[in-house]
């Protein structure tokens, strides 16, 4: 069947329509919005939703169409580029070409960006169905992908920026889709500019990977940025390594939300709940871990940079499950989870485990857009509650989102055989095996309160008795089928996505990590030898056991026994105050860097400095000074003749001294 | 006790002095207008002085005109004040402030 | 001296014919005043303007075809003094034309008026091609003696009499200076031919006359620091160009400055250059002074005829920027400063053209903020007076700039870097008050329907010629500046 | 036709002038007759742009030149001619021009005839400098677009527009009059010439080299401007008209940093080594500065005046790195800016005429209101901003990945300028498009009309063409950009020797590493 | 000797009456004593070798000019009683300051050896004629100037001081 297609169509062009399809369904849609705009959408709506939901399809459907031609691809590197669109910038020095790589990595996270946006265009569709901004919306959707597609499939550097930055500016515009809500538009803004400062440092990376690529005279031609040039090149990074790495890691920790630049990221809730599933939970977040990935031969080549992205990942894992704990807010409890989660990737990466990253990254897109797909459909019936207090009770009356949501907790608490549990598992198995034992114990610890958090909201949201209002519980309903089918799949997902990483020691062939074996640089792909083998089951069960018991523990609290938290809270007073208010790290942040520049802006730089020193002193002074010496020159011209004669002689007397001594 | 060209010329720069003194200390216009006669008066015997000492003839000549000069500006320096006094009934330059700034 | 029974009279007669002319008009002028019975009668001005046209006409032959032999007695018949001649009645036509309807607003157009200025022209005639210490000082006073009278000719203004009064009292006191010096320079060289000056000045300075002729050259430097109004010796200008009659004000602005400048650079190339050092610290110091009183006391003021006379002062200024490159340079800046002093006369006369064409109702209104909504109400007269003044300012591409280019230029090559560095920001900071009037006209608006009166065709004359050749010469000045310097 | 062929420059320099004639010609009450006249002027001068764009080699040399004697006696000539830069910046003057006067089609009411006589005066004067190879000649039309700017700021600006408008002036003024005596100078040790090319190639000393350098500099630090030259912009543009900001922002700013480019630096590549620590700093300073207190700014249009005090500082750090990419990325840089930044204040113009007010704190929840003009803001935001894909990215990437190559510590300071214009521009535009329309008047606003459209939409089309595809861009300036190079970095001087004045095809030295 | 007497006696009168002439109140005092100044001139003018010209001082300035001053000074001042008090002000000082420093720095310029008698031999003896002949050869082209002058100052004074035209 293949084959009959690529009669019509090149592989290379079947790679570019993966992106080209998003960018026309957002510029059919943009033209809609714009069209429209101050009108009703009328009959425009079905081809909306048409064009946005078919476009991220096809795309899909290509993407699928080349993976299955890269396994049957008999050579040992299935990967191709495509060669460049066009030149983008050349000139002496700087060559950049506009260029798709599809290779191992890139296809598998096209195929997740195409397949799980694709499912939640679908599930838009009904969640959005009613909104004025209906495209607006899509136009913005599609529009994300489009660049997240570029993000992900681009062959160099600069390409891939265009797309990080992409996906912050639709984040950006969905974020404060509703703009009409000034929290929503401030989140926006927010997150746009905590993602600039990662950015920042993104740059900066790439400016040194130019200073590297140029001190060791790769050809021009072939481009610098060039991830293949750049790998081939690897050896010209070595005393470069460290600091380009940590620069390009700022970039990470900005996108993917980590300590300290994570703030952004549960504020992001404000946007559509389809759109925190998308964008702040499956794709774009996982932005960072995926360049980490993708620029393994250079982060690999720093084991100090390693140690840091380890490091900052399993406190990131560790922090942001504490504040899971305490939240209220459905979607801020899921937001909280996925700096969790993304701190577990960071940590894989660290120790050197990329492909259990990738792995974990995957999973945790089915299971983390799941959950949030599941949120939102509670909120939608809901009528936009958020708080997890109010709610309760509900599997009766939504019994496809209670279910769904629950695999996904399961499969996010890590316990087999849902996805979670074996990608989580490769990759605090792979930190232990290293002998990073601290990190082990946190991302230890974190998983207990993973399943604790989690469970906590399925006990209050579907569990227990019911919080709502009678009327209101009365009208709570299920979604439409547009928005349960995805949740249906990615369940189906969740539950076994796992498959692909199911490591050796279980029988498995870790597929995924084989499939991705060729492009990682430095994994100690350790053949597990007798002894590791049987620890690794011990650990393995641990853990399963730690997360089960939390599981079951916060599901109890909180589904059956929910005057406890409240005794607990009151009794560790300070403690969960600190917790509850996120460690004050937004109110510490606009008091340590927010208010003291907006003051030094306001106050020194312009008051002080522009307006009195710069403009007033120098300028006006220099004015008034002339100002005044006018004055005196003038009234020099009293009007009396002897004054003047006076002027007269004495300029006299000074020539004539002057000349005549 | 020998006169040389540099007694007549002190002389001539003692009344210049004297009358600039008077041009800028007093007021009234024509005491003004009369130290100015003076300047020039010791202007004219500096002329001479010169003329007499480098045996020259143009010294007198140009004293011939500076005579006539002086007779002229007088005229209508004379002119100039009654036209003044006829508007403003003085002559004293410190009441005329019309004109300054 | 060169001796005049020499002199041949045939020649003289021909050279001097335009000073005749002029001469001619004037007591045609005085004559006619007996016959002409209506007091504002044009015989009179017509008869003054066709004898200007006519001298012009002749002077400007002269120019062509200049005498092998220019030196007759105390006069020099040569190019420069011909070229300046020209500049000088062009601004003796341009203040007839202006008095014409001044006058009429005033009911004063008295006969001999007309008279005066010819006779005072011809007074700058003398001045311009004297050769002559005492044909300086007699083309001075000449010239000096009838704009006294012109000054205060409005017998009944306070202001003019006062103007008068001031004007000739300091005037006369500066004539003892000049006169002072004369005498000195006289007693150390012994002569008071510029010719013979020139030729003996480093011998007389280097010998034992050095005192008696620095003495003689300060006190000429004084004199003609009062007569170009250079500070400290400017204090006169303001009050009596102020006070004396707009048209008379013209007169004294343009044409008296530019002979006084012309007899001073005659003068300076011819003697006291050779003083080198002390002249270059006299005139540099001289011309920063000028150029800071003028430009800084202008700032502040309000009314717009005081304003052009500390601009005029201002030039002034720029002008000496140029003198001490004459001990170097004595034909480049000799030409820069003609230049310069052309495209003064006509930016200086069209500005004040505009001050007569707003004062030609009952009473003469020169509060800068009086021009308030000029530019809707006399969109051509607004427009003609910014031209002016961004001309004065040094804008391209005016002739003001070129001039004040040329000028800057030749101090540079002559070295004085810094004193041009000082000459721009003192140009720089003159944008003040040249603006002033354009923000008023344009940028206010003003009530009342004023000037009520319609222009008049003589003033129309003067700004048309006047601005045309502002903007024309501004950006062609090439054939101008050939002009210039053959007359250098 | 042909006459105009041959000499094609002069004709773009002049037809706006001939214009100037016959809108000065029309009565002043046919207005629609003046706006229809000065449209298709500077519509025709755009026309001839293109057709001198193509007719554009791009060698690095000076094409088009055209040398007329023009005051020869003091050897002042007549010169024109562009390279690659100079006629992107040509292009981007008549680009803007018509937008211009478009833009004002209904907001200008007042002296309509004026207004296009000025604005038509403008284009002349822009196009002449940089055209111009004389230094004389570059030096008139440098002081002539003083005045019309004056005047379109004096008479058809806001409230406090007299004040602004004579800072603008005097300002200007104090730099450019020292500028005259730095050639006034210049010319006097270059043998008197006052060719550009001949100046190229006259070694001027290295005491001579820092003054004259000093002069030059502060003239056009004053028009880029550079902190702490800078504090005319924001008072200027806060009161000048719409047509006016833009041109001012888009245009007359890149004068000052042209003069850098085709003057100050390449003439003298000793005063540069030394001098560039300060600019650079100066440079650094202001990108930083201009962003934070854009930040504060209560005024809409007086934050993207500091916005642009920001932005061409990256310009100047690009230029003074003295580094290939950084070059053309400053290049790039200046028309980017003039289009994003110009496009900015054609809609701050637009809210205005819709709200009278400059106020940010008076808007609020307009995107509801308006929602294609919100639209059309946010994208030039993101082009103000820098995000890949549009304009300005171009420019700031090269910029800084230039002079992160030579100066990196600089360029890491000038990052943080990436981050900070995403602070107040994105916090500018929340602030006045975003939340709920709590005010009266911010309710019923008419969305953009069909000129609107128009006006914003050129731009809006090389805001794409530029981000997405720079390589034409970046080739038709290389060879110019290298000359520039070759020129600025001789600190091995050449051999003085006495220049032959041939003005014809004097070459300058190709450009090459 | 005699000639140094002479001019000793004479300056001395110059001086004194100089230095009355402008520190009389009453203007006619200071016309008065301005004349005694020109007379005593004259006769310095005589001993400089210029007869001619002090006869002319006499007549010209001594007599018809001071009667003119003095005619003024009658028209514009009926009674003594007007005049204004005379006042020291800082302006004056420093005025009267400034021209003795004047006087000192000419009078050291000046007075500098050598110190030399006037040549006897030579001296050109101007006579009437030999004035009127140089009037009309060699000056005269001032002689015609001066008469334009004259003729200014003619009109001048009519059109300022008539009281009607």
């Amino acid at each position: 069947m293949l084959d009959t297609l690529y009669q019509y169509i090149s592989i290379q062009t079947l790679a570019w329509l993966i992106v080209a399809l998003p960018l026309i369904g957002a510029a059919l849609n943009a033209l809609i919005a714009v069209g429209t705009a101050k009108r009703e959408m009328g009959s425009y709506r079905s081809l909306v939703s048409f064009i946005g939901v078919v476009m991220p399809m096809l795309a899909f459907a290509a993407a699928a169409a080349i993976f299955v031609t890269m396994t049957s691809f008999e050579s040992t590197d299935p990967s191709f580029i495509t060669g460049p669109l066009f030149q983008w910038a050349v000139t002496k020095g700087l060559v950049i070409d506009i260029g798709l790589k599809m290779d191992q990595l890139s296809i598998v996270m096209a195929l997740m960006v195409t397949g799980v946006g694709s499912l939640i265009h679908l599930y838009s569709v009904g969640y959005m169905g009613h909104d004025e901004g209906y495209a607006r919306y899509f136009a913005e959707l599609n529009l994300f992908l489009f660049f997240m597609l570029t993000l992900v499939l681009a062959d160099n550097l600069v390409l891939m920026f265009v797309g990080w930055e992409g996906v912050g500016l639709c984040s950006y515009l969905l974020i404060g889709f509703w703009f009409e809500d000034i929290a929503k538009a401030r989140a926006g803004t927010k997150a746009f500019i905590v993602n600039r400062i990662g950015d920042a440092f993104f740059l900066a990376g790439m400016f040194l990977i130019y200073a590297v690529m140029a001190s060791a005279n790769a050809p021009v031609n072939a481009g610098y940025f060039n991830f293949e040039m750049m790998s081939r090149y690897n050896a010209y990074f070595v005393p470069m390594a460290g600091i380009i790495s940590l620069l390009l890691f700022g970039g990470a920790v900005g996108k993917s939300a980590q300590i300290p630049l994570y703030v952004w990221l549960p504020d992001a809730m404000a946007g559509p709940t389809p759109v925190s599933a998308l964008i702040h939970a499956a794709t774009m977040v996982t932005a960072g871990v995926y360049m980490v990935v993708r620029l393994n031969f250079i982060f690999a080549l720093s084991p100090f940079a390693l140690s840091v992205v380890a490091s900052v990942g399993a406190a990131t894992a560790l922090y942001a499950a504490t504040m899971g704990l305490t939240q209220t807010d459905i979607k801020k409890i899921l937001a909280y989870s996925t700096i969790s989660q993304l701190g577990y990737m960071f940590m894989a990466a660290g120790v050197g485990a990329f492909s259990a990253a990738i792995g974990h990254l995957i999973t945790h897109a089915f299971f983390k857009a799941l959950l949030f797909l599941c949120a939102g459909s509670v909120i939608h019936a809901m009528a936009g509650e958020q708080d997890i207090r109010k709610m309760g009770g509900l599997r009766y009356r939504m019994p496809v989102t209670c279910w769904t949501f629950v695999i996904a907790a399961l499969a996010i608490a890590g316990i087999a055989p849902a996805a979670g549990f074996f990608s989580k598992d490769a990759i605090l198995w792979q930190a232990f095996e290293r002998g990073q034992y601290v990190l082990w114990t946190v991302g230890f610890i974190a998983a207990g309160m993973t399943a604790f958090y989690i469970f906590r909201a399925v006990g209050m949201v579907f569990f227990g008795e019911s919080n709502v209002p009678p009327e209101r519980y009365k009208k709570v309903h299920e979604s439409p089928t547009s928005m349960a089918m995805p949740l249906i799949i990615l369940a189906f997902l969740s539950l076994l996505g796992g498959l692909i990483t199911v490591p050796h020691v279980l029988g498995g062939t870790d597929r995924l990590g084989t499939w991705l074996s060729k492009l990682i640089a430095y994994e100690t792909s350790h053949a597990p030898g007798e002894e590791s083998k049987a620890t690794e089951i011990v650990v393995m069960v641990i853990t399963l056991l730690w997360s089960i018991h939390f599981m079951v523990l916060g599901w109890v609290i909180y589904a059956q026994k929910r005057e406890w938290p409240n005794a607990v809270a009151q009794k560790f007073g300070f403690v969960y105050t600190l917790v509850a208010n996120k460690y004050y790290v937004d109110e510490i942040y606009d008091f340590l860097i927010v208010r003291p520049l907006n003051w030094i802006s306001t106050k020194i730089l312009w008051q002080t400095i522009d307006d009195t020193f710069v403009d007033g002193l120098a300028v006006h002074g220099t004015a008034r000074t002339v100002g005044v010496w006018a004055n005196i020159v003038s009234m020099a011209e009293t009007g009396v003749l002897q004054q003047y004669l006076l002027y007269f002689l004495i300029g006299a007397v000074v020539v004539v001294g002057y000349l005549a001594l | 006790m020998m006169i040389t060209v540099h007694h007549y010329l002190l002389l001539s720069i003692a009344l210049f002095v004297i009358g600039a003194i008077g041009v800028v200390t007093r007021r009234n216009a024509l005491i003004i207008f009369m130290s100015i006669e003076l300047m020039l008066n010791a202007v004219n015997i500096a002329f001479l002085a010169f003329a007499r000492w480098n045996l020259l003839i143009e010294g007198k000549m140009i004293v011939l005109f500076v005579l006539a000069v002086a007779a002229a500006e007088a005229a209508v320096g004379l002119g100039i004040v009654i036209s003044i006094y006829r508007n403003r009934q003085t002559v004293y330059v410190d009441e005329m402030r019309l004109l300054k700034g | 001296m060169p001796q005049f029974a020499q002199m041949d009279w045939t020649n003289l007669f021909n050279m001097a014919l335009p000073w005749l002319v002029v001469f001619a008009a004037a007591v045609i002028s005085f004559l006619a005043a007996a016959l002409v019975e209506e007091e504002d009668s044009l015989v009179i001005p017509i008869v003054a303007l066709a004898g200007i046209a006519v001298a012009f006409a002749v002077t400007w032959q002269r120019w062509l075809s200049p005498s092998a032999n220019p030196v007759i007695g105390m006069f020099i018949f040569d190019r420069l003094a011909f070229f300046v001649w020209l500049i000088v009645l062009a601004a003796a036509a341009i203040a007839v034309l202006l008095s014409i309807p001044y006058l009429k607003a005033r009911s004063f157009a008295k006969p001999e008026y007309y008279g005066l200025i010819l006779l005072s022209t011809l007074g700058m005639g003398c001045l311009v091609s004297a050769g002559d210490l005492l044909m300086i000082y007699l083309g001075i006073e000449t010239m000096s003696l009838a704009v006294y009278v012109l000054a205060g000719f409005l017998r009944f203004r306070a202001a003019s009499n006062e103007a008068a009064l001031k004007y000739f009292l300091i005037g006369a006191f500066a004539s003892a200076f000049l006169l002072m010096g004369i005498a000195f320079i006289f007693g150390s060289a012994g002569t008071t031919n510029l010719a013979v000056l020139g030729q003996r000045s480093s011998e007389i300075l280097s010998g034992e006359g050095r005192s008696f002729f620095l003495f003689g050259m300060a006190m000429l430097l004084v004199g003609f620091g009062f007569k170009v109004a250079a500070v400290p010796f400017h204090a006169w200008a303001p009050d009596v160009y102020d006070g004396a009659p707009t048209p008379i004000t013209v007169f004294m602005a343009t044409a008296v400055k530019v002979a006084a400048f012309v007899a001073f650079l005659r003068v300076g190339t011819s003697a006291l250059r050779f003083s080198g050092d002390l002249w270059i610290t006299v005139l540099t110091v001289g011309a920063i002074v000028t150029m800071l009183v003028g430009n800084l006391a202008a700032i502040v003021q309000e009314n717009i005829k005081r304003m052009l006379a500390y601009s005029s002062i201002a030039h002034a200024g720029y002008i000496l920027v140029a003198f001490p490159a004459l001990v170097n340079d004595p034909q480049g800046a000799g030409r820069a400063i003609l230049f310069y002093l052309f495209s003064y006369v006509l930016m200086t006369a069209g500005a004040f053209a505009v001050v007569v064409a707003m004062g030609l109702g009952a009473e003469e209104h020169t509060a800068i903020s009086r021009l308030a909504g000029l530019g809707k109400r006399r969109p051509f007269l607004a427009a003609a007076l910014s031209l002016f003044l961004l001309s004065l300012l040094g804008i391209p591409p005016t002739i003001g700039f070129f001039g004040k280019y040329y000028l800057f230029l030749t101090a540079v090559k002559s070295g004085f870097i810094w004193l041009v560095v000082i000459a721009v920001i003192n140009s720089a900071m003159s944008a003040y008050y040249y603006l002033r009037p354009i923000v008023v006209m344009y940028f206010r608006s003003g009530e009342e329907a004023w000037p009520t009166e319609p222009m008049n065709p003589a003033v129309v004359a003067v700004l048309a010629v006047t601005s045309i050749s502002v903007a024309y010469f501004g950006i062609f000045p090439a054939n101008l500046l050939a002009i210039v310097s053959r007359s250098f | 036709m042909d006459l105009i062929y041959s000499h094609l420059l002069s004709s773009i320099i002049f037809l706006p002038l001939a214009g100037m004639v016959i809108a000065l010609l029309i009565p002043s009450r046919h207005e629609k007759a003046i706006r229809v006249v000065s449209m298709l002027v500077s519509v025709a001068v755009l026309v001839l742009v293109a057709k001198l764009w193509g007719m554009f080699v791009g060698t690095g040399e000076f094409e088009f030149s055209e040398t007329i004697p023009w005051i020869p006696s003091v050897q002042i000539f007549y010169h024109v001619g562009v390279d690659g830069v100079a006629l992107l910046l040509i292009a981007l003057t008549a680009f803007l021009t018509p937008i211009a006067i478009l833009a004002s089609w209904n907001e200008i009411t007042k002296s309509v005839k004026a207004f296009h006589v000025l604005i038509l005066l403008l284009e002349t004067g822009m196009l002449g400098v940089f055209a111009s190879l004389d230094v004389f000649l570059f030096y008139v039309f440098w002081e002539v677009v003083l005045i019309p700017m004056y005047f379109l700021i004096g008479i058809w600006g806001s409230k406090d527009r007299i004040r602004a408008a004579l800072k603008f002036f005097i300002f200007t003024m104090a730099g450019s009059v020292l500028m005259l005596a730095a050639i006034l100078y210049a010319s006097s040790v270059a043998g008197g010439s006052f060719d550009l090319v001949t100046w190229y190639g006259h070694k001027f000393g290295l005491m001579e080299q820092f003054f004259l350098f000093g002069a030059f500099a502060i003239a056009f630090a004053i028009k880029v401007p550079m902190v702490p030259f800078h504090t005319w912009l924001p008072d200027a543009h806060t009161e000048a008209p719409t047509a006016g900001s833009v041109i001012l922002a888009g245009i007359l700013l890149k004068m000052g940093t042209y003069g850098f480019y085709r003057f100050a630096m390449p003439l003298f590549p000793l005063a540069v080594v030394k001098f560039a620590p300060l600019m650079l700093t100066l440079a650094v300073i202001g990108i930083v500065y201009g962003g934070l207190v854009a930040m504060v700014q209560p005024d809409v249009k007086r934050l993207v005046a500091y916005s642009s005090i920001s932005h061409l500082g990256f310009v100047m750090l690009g230029l003074f790195s003295l580094d290939p990419l950084a070059v053309q990325g400053a290049v790039l840089q200046m028309v980017n800016h003039g289009l994003s930044t110009g496009a900015l204040f054609l809609m701050v113009g637009m809210l205005y005429s819709r709200r009278h007010t400059r106020m940010i704190a008076d808007y609020g929840g307009v995107a509801r209101t308006l929602p294609v003009l919100t639209a059309a803001f946010v994208l030039i935001t993101f082009s103000s901003i820098g995000l890949p894909g549009l304009n300005n990215f171009v420019g700031e990437f090269l910029v800084l990945l230039g002079s992160f190559q030579t100066r990196t510590a600089y360029a890491a300071v000038s990052i943080s300028g990436v981050v900070i214009s995403a602070i107040y521009m994105l916090w500018m535009v929340q602030r006045v498009f975003f939340g709920e329309a709590t005010k009266e008047e911010n309710i019923k606003l008419p969305d953009l009309r069909v000129r609107e459209y128009w006006v914003l939409a050129p731009i809006i089309i090389f805001i794409f063409v530029i981000g997405v595809w720079p390589k034409p861009w970046i080739t038709m300036i290389e060879k110019s950009t290298d000359a520039f190079l070759t020129l600025s970095k001789r600190v091995e001087m050449i051999v003085p020797a006495p220049v032959p004045v041939t003005l014809n095809e004097v070459k300058i030295p190709q450009g090459g590493e | 000797m005699m000639e140094a007497i002479l001019f000793y006696i004479l300056a001395s009168v110059a001086v004194i009456a100089a230095l009355l002439v402008i520190t009389r109140a009453n203007p006619i005092s200071s016309a008065l004593m301005l004349v005694v100044c020109f007379l005593a001139s004259a006769g310095i003018f005589a001993m400089l070798g210029a007869t001619f010209l002090a006869v002319l001082q006499v007549l010209l300035y001594a007599g018809a000019i001071m009667v003119l001053f003095v005619f003024v000074i009658m028209l514009i001042q009926t009674d003594p009683k007007d005049l204004k008090k005379r006042q020291m002000t800082f302006g004056k000082l420093l005025g009267a300051a400034a021209a003795v420093y004047l006087a000192i720095v000419l009078g050291i310029a000046v007075w500098r050896p050598p110190f030399i008698a006037a040549p006897q031999a030579g001296e050109a003896f101007l006579t009437p004629s030999t004035i009127g002949h140089q009037l009309l050869t060699t000056y005269v082209l001032p002689f015609e100037i001066l008469s334009v002058l004259l003729l200014i100052a003619i009109i001048g004074a009519v059109v300022l001081a008539k009281k009607k035209i």
